[in-house]
């Protein structure tokens, strides 16, 4: 019973701080929109990352000029990937 | 799958409604249903027929306008939302005294009750705003 | 109908700034004459629209103030407050027009993995 | 004193259109000079005519109406960001096939030139957004 | 050559602690919307008060049900006060 | 017309997410052609529009990312970096796709304080 949760404000939101109260452990997190500004932050994901697993939406980070670097923890997601997430995962709660 | 959408907010003031646009046709491309469209709020506006954009600009409303025929997509756009903020069908127009309709026609106006219908009836419920 | 399906509402924007309490509250109202099983959360800023004594006519709005008698009236029971929210904000019981059940953010996540479908506003 | 106002934010959404809307009521209350309104990105929506408010809420795109009106305040709706939000006047509509215009009489549609006019002439311009 | 600054969203915007890096002693700071609910947040307002003035627009204090008591270091403002502080300084920032 | 009339815009959102970097550039072009004085400013994430290689056409919008050559070519020259929000990011000037000069917050209250109107998007 699993949840995605879809964050899609830039850290000075501090979004992901509410999200996190939240959050369990196997969930996961998609950064959309502003939101994949969180994907170079590396020092606001460190905790996250062991039990959640985190994407950032590719054709927001493309159009950002963001990229996600090998060593990262946050993976690409393509639109495609949007969609299998919301299908293997229980439910989807947003956060704007 | 059987999917539905909630778009919370205006085309062209913040991105959230043409990731809602982009997703939806995703989800059409890979083969799964949708149930419904609820346009709620702000979102409303992405029902307006009355626009018109620069030619380097996408135009999001003919967008979904054409999506939601082609695939025959049910859309709902809020009551409430809608009249307060321009978004009328001809017979709310009459009702009101106003000179005109704004809506397309692609999309029908009906109350909160569809959204929770949707709800009921979908394996997921995505919001975007 | 039976209550097979539960939904849960995340409020957590202050009221009359923004319509978000007020979208969160009207879809709450909806679900409940659909007799399903509703819960109501405050969190973060949410919790300030349980604040006794306002007063929206100064503003021209509606008084968000009563929202909780509206949700007991159409039979949402299960409304709950983020207790982390009230500390936050160096808020008390006595400050707010009702007393709800303050959860903890482990409680939150129970009723979150047990939901249907969440609204989040 | 001289004042223009800026107003960023639709009807409804957000309570900024609202403040601005009181704040102008009260510039003319105490005697200050209005030079313009200008209406700019979701803020076009407050010069939408098509609209119809219950009648326990405030119709604020009317009360704006009525007190351009009343003190023949120069409003302008900025042209870009109206268009694509379908707030289009009959000059508008034709030259784009709408099949109707949307916004009220006391507004007119013009540049973003009317706004850096608004500020060379005005002693204070205030923002609402 | 002082600046009214307004601010219009709640503590958890962080939108008074923006406008804080640039104001200067002897600005005002004017709380309207949901920023009023920055005027029972002392501990956030303690730094700022000694230079800057501070006002919460009282109709929108009203209608949240916050009160400025008599010891507070935030001011009561009405529209009519709000239309005067826009006279007396010499321009207006929004923060919104 | 002479310039006597000081603008300054500071631009302090993210591109794409919101419309406000568009706004503020719209607006500032448009002072520019009145041939005013015109400061342009960038503070906590509009230091994000200034970012190398964005290409938005990926989310079927334009791409922000050469406003400053835009900016230029209106005769805009007054161009400022937030020092601050750079530090913050984590950003140096490596990561933008031209320099612009760093001021501190002293400075900036200095040009806020000569200019006759400031729009803060």
């Amino acid at each position: 019973m699993n949840i995605l949760h879809t964050v899609s404000q830039s850290p000075k939101s501090r979004l992901l701080e509410s999200c996190l109260n939240i959050v369990s452990d196997g969930d996961a997190i998609l950064f959309i929109e502003d939101g994949v500004y969180y994907c170079k932050r590396e020092d606001l994901l460190e905790q996250v990352t062991n039990t959640v697993k985190c994407f950032g939406l590719k054709e927001d980070l493309i159009a950002r000029g963001l990229q996600i670097k090998g060593e990262s923890t946050v993976e690409n997601a393509s639109y495609r990937k949007f969609v299998e997430l919301c299908v293997n995962y229980d439910k989807v709660i947003s956060w704007f | 799958m059987k999917f539905s959408i909630v778009v919370y907010a205006a085309p062209y003031s913040s991105e959230a409604a043409s990731t809602a646009y982009n997703f939806v046709r995703t989800l059409l491309d890979e083969g799964h249903e949708i149930y419904r469209l609820f346009f709620f709020s702000d979102g409303v506006h992405n029902a307006n027929s009355l626009v018109a954009t620069p030619q380097d600009e996408t135009n999001l409303q003919h967008g979904w306008d054409k999506l939601i025929r082609n695939h025959e997509l049910d859309s709902v756009v809020c009551v409430t939302s809608a009249i307060k903020r321009g978004i009328v069908n001809q017979q709310e127009a009459d009702r009101h005294g106003l000179v005109a309709a704004s809506i397309t026609d692609s999309s029908e106006i009906s109350g909160l009750g569809q959204l929770i219908d949707a709800a009921l009836n979908s394996d997921r419920v995505v919001n975007f705003g | 109908m039976n209550k097979s399906h539960s939904f849960t509402f995340i409020t957590r924007s202050a009221p009359y700034g923004s319509n978000r309490p007020n979208l969160c509250l009207d879809t709450a109202l909806a679900a409940s004459v659909f007799e399903q099983q509703v819960n109501y959360i405050f969190m973060e800023d949410g919790v300030y629209q349980l604040l006794k004594n306002q007063d929206a006519g100064s503003i021209n709005s509606k008084t968000l103030g009563n929202i909780l008698e509206t949700l007991n009236l159409y039979g949402v029971e299960n409304i709950y407050i983020c207790a982390d929210a009230m500390e936050e904000r160096n808020l008390s019981a006595d400050d707010l027009v009702i007393s709800a059940k303050l959860i903890s953010n482990d409680e939150f996540k129970t009723i979150l993995l047990d939901s249907n479908t969440v609204f989040n506003l």
